[in-house]
C-alpha cells in the first residue's frame, strides 16, 4: 500500500472534550505504528484546527500548572518536534481575533524545525479530497 | 471526492458542515441529528438540508426511538436502515466524515 | 466484501454513539465484511467485565461479546482504559488492549474508515 | 424543615446525553429519600422541560424495543403515576412545530391520574423564584 | 431571588440563559465560558455579556489553563479565584443554576 | 460556616468539570464549610480504585481521598456505577454507594446546592 495520508480535522475546543488531545496523541502514534504494518507501508498524519478548533493553538496554556494535566499547546510542540505537520486555519484566527502572535507557531525551545503552518479554508479542504481516510474530532 | 458525513447533533457546535465541499455528497442524519428530517423550527426547515447537490438519509431506529416516523420526514430526505448504511459506506462513498 | 474499521470515542452510556457502532458492525458483519474496530476515549468503558445490563442504561456487553464471537477484531487503547482504572485483568475475553499505533496501522489496509470523533 | 420543592429543569435533547432521563430518575428517588431525612422532612419535586428540552416529551419512543432502552416517555409516565409533576414549555413546543397531539399527555394505560402540564415560560420562571434549589440539566 | 449562574461552554446548547431573571444576578464564567471574556468573534464582544443588570466573574485557572490572562479580559468581568466562588455562592447569591 | 452540597454528572476525563468540582470543594473546606458530594452518570468513573496519575488524563483520585480524609462526605449512584461494571469492591475507601435518594436528601438541609448537570 505504501504511504497513506490521514488528515485530523480538529473542530472544537480544548479541554470541554478529551478529544481535540486524542487528535494529537493519535497522529503521533503514526511515528510508532510500524510494528503493526507489512514492509514499506506507513502513515502519514497533518492535524488541522479548523473553526473553534483552533482555540486548541492558542499559546501559554497552564494546563499543567493549574490542573495537573498535559495542555494541547504542549502536544501541538511535540508534533512539530517529530515532524508532524500542524495545520492552523487562518480565517477563523481572524474571526475569532487571534494573531500569529497569539499562537503556538514553533517548539523551537525543544530544537523542533517544523513550524506551525497558518493555512486558508481552502488548503484543507484540498487536503480533504487527497488524504486516505478523514478523522474528525 | 466522494464523501459521506454523518451528523448526529441537533445544535451543532461546529461549522465545518457549512464549508465542506464534494463531488459528491450524502449526508447521513443519525443520534439527535434525526431532527433535522423531523422538525420545522418556527416554521422552516432545518438550513441543513439546503446544502446543494447532496443526498439526503436518515436512520429509522433512531427515529423511532425519538418518537418520529416516516410520516414525519421532509421530503427531501429518505428513511433507511442499517444495512442500508453499511452499503452507504462501503459501496457508495469513499470517505466518511462524522462531524 | 470489504474491509470496515470503525473508531470510537463515545462513553458507553450517553449519546448513544457506542449502541450505533456496535449495530453498525453487526450489520456490516451480517453482510460478509471485515470489521475492525477502535475504542478510545470514553469508549474504553466497555473495557470493564461485569457490566450489568439494567434497562435504564446502554447496554453493550452482550452484542460485543456476540459479535467477538464471529470475528470482530476489537481493540482498546491501553493507556486511556488505566487512566480510568481498568486494568489488564477487566478487560473482557477477546478483546485486545493496546497503543493508539494499532488504530493507525489498521487504516493503511482498510477499505473504509468511520472515524466517531465526538461525544 | 419541613417541605423543600425543588426544580429539575431539562434544557436539552434526549438520547445525546443520560442526564435529561437522569433528571427523571432523580426526581422521582424522592419518594425514597425519607429514609435519610429526619421525621416531618420531605422533598417535593417537579421536572420542567424547557427549549429543545421538550423533544423529551415526545410520544412514542421506541427507545426500548430498537435499542433495549427505557425511554424518557416510559420515565415520565412513571412519574405521572407516582404523581409528580411534569411541566411542558408551551412556547417551545410551538417553536418547534409540536402540538399537544404529539406529546406525552398521561399515563392514563398505567392508571395514573395526574397528567402533563403544558405550562408557559412565565409559570417556569415563577416556580425557580418559589423553589429551594434548582437542578439544571 | 438572588441567582448565580454558571456558564462552561462557549457554543451554547440552551436558551435558558436568555430568558432566566434575577433580582440579583451573578454570571460565573467557568471551563470553556471563559470564551465569552476574552473572545470577540468578527470583532464583537459576546453576547452574553449583554445582560442587564447581571455582575460577570471569570475564573482565572481556568483562563490561564486555555493560555489567557487577566489583560485579555473584557472590562465588564472581574476575574476571581476558587475561593471566591465559594464566598459568591455561600454569601452573595441564594441559589445557583449550572446551565 | 455553612453546608455546600455539589452534584456532578460529568466524566473523569472531558469536560474538567469534575476536576472544578473537585477544587471548589478543596476550597469551600479550607474555608471551614461542610461539604457534599454526590457523583452520577458519568461521574461515577471516580468509583473506580487504581486509577493511573497519567498526564495526559485527569486525575482527581489523589484530590479525592485527601479530602475524604478531611471530611468530605462523597456518594456514588450505585445504579450508575453497576451499569458500568463498577462494583463494591471497587469503589475507593471512604466513598459510599446509594441510590439517588442520597442525594435528594442532602438538599433539605444543605445550605447551597451546586448542580452540575451536563458535560
Amino acid at each position: 500500500m505504501g504511504a497513506v495520508k490521514l488528515l485530523f480535522v480538529v473542530q472544537r475546543p480544548p479541554y470541554k472534550s478529551e478529544n481535540p488531545r486524542l487528535a494529537l496523541t493519535h497522529a503521533i502514534a503514526s511515528q510508532t505504528a510500524e510494528i503493526y504494518m507489512d514492509e514499506g507501508d506507513s502513515v502519514v498524519p497533518i492535524v488541522a484546527f479548523v473553526g473553534d478548533g483552533v482555540l486548541n493553538a492558542v499559546k501559554n496554556q497552564q494546563a499543567m500548572k493549574l490542573y495537573g494535566v498535559t495542555s494541547t499547546e504542549s502536544h501541538i510542540k511535540n508534533s512539530l518536534l517529530i515532524d508532524m505537520q500542524i495545520w492552523v486555519c487562518k480565517e477563523d484566527m481572524e474571526r475569532l481575533g487571534l494573531k500569529e502572535a497569539d499562537m503556538v507557531t514553533d517548539a523551537e525551545d525543544l530544537g523542533a524545525e517544523l513550524k506551525t503552518k497558518f493555512v486558508s479554508y481552502a488548503d484543507i479542504q484540498k487536503e480533504m479530497e487527497n488524504t486516505g481516510h478523514l478523522l474528525f474530532f | 471526492m466522494k464523501l459521506a458525513v454523518f451528523l448526529s447533533d441537533w445544535r451543532r457546535t461546529e461549522d465545518t458542515y457549512e464549508r465542506l465541499k464534494a463531488d459528491k455528497l450524502g449526508v447521513i442524519l443519525v443520534g439527535n441529528g434525526i431532527y433535522h428530517a423531523v422538525i420545522k423550527e418556527n416554521g422552516k426547515e432545518s438550513p441543513i438540508l439546503s446544502k446543494a447537490g447532496a443526498s439526503f438519509y436518515v436512520l429509522s431506529d433512531d427515529l423511532e426511538t425519538r418518537g418520529f416516523t416516516a410520516a414525519n420526514v421532509n421530503s427531501k430526505v429518505k428513511v433507511i436502515g442499517y444495512g442500508d448504511v453499511v452499503d452507504l459506506i462501503m459501496n457508495d462513498y469513499e470517505k466518511t466524515a462524522w462531524l | 466484501m470489504g474491509e470496515l474499521t470503525i473508531g470510537v470515542f463515545s462513553s458507553l452510556v450517553g449519546s448513544m454513539s457506542l449502541d450505533f457502532s456496535f449495530k453498525l458492525a453487526e450489520a456490516a458483519m451480517a453482510k460478509g465484511h471485515k470489521v475492525n474496530m477502535w475504542l478510545s476515549g470514553n469508549a474504553v468503558m466497555m473495557a470493564k467485565k461485569g457490566q450489568k445490563p439494567f434497562k435504564d442504561y446502554s447496554h453493550n456487553q452482550k452484542r460485543m461479546m456476540d459479535l467477538i464471537a464471529k470475528g470482530l477484531a476489537i481493540t482498546v487503547c491501553e493507556a486511556c482504559a488505566e487512566a480510568r482504572g481498568y486494568h489488564k485483568e477487566d478487560t473482557p475475553e477477546g478483546m485486545k488492549r493496546a497503543s493508539m499505533d494499532w488504530y493507525l496501522a489498521k487504516t493503511v489496509k482498510t477499505d473504509r474508515l468511520l472515524h466517531i470523533g465526538g461525544e
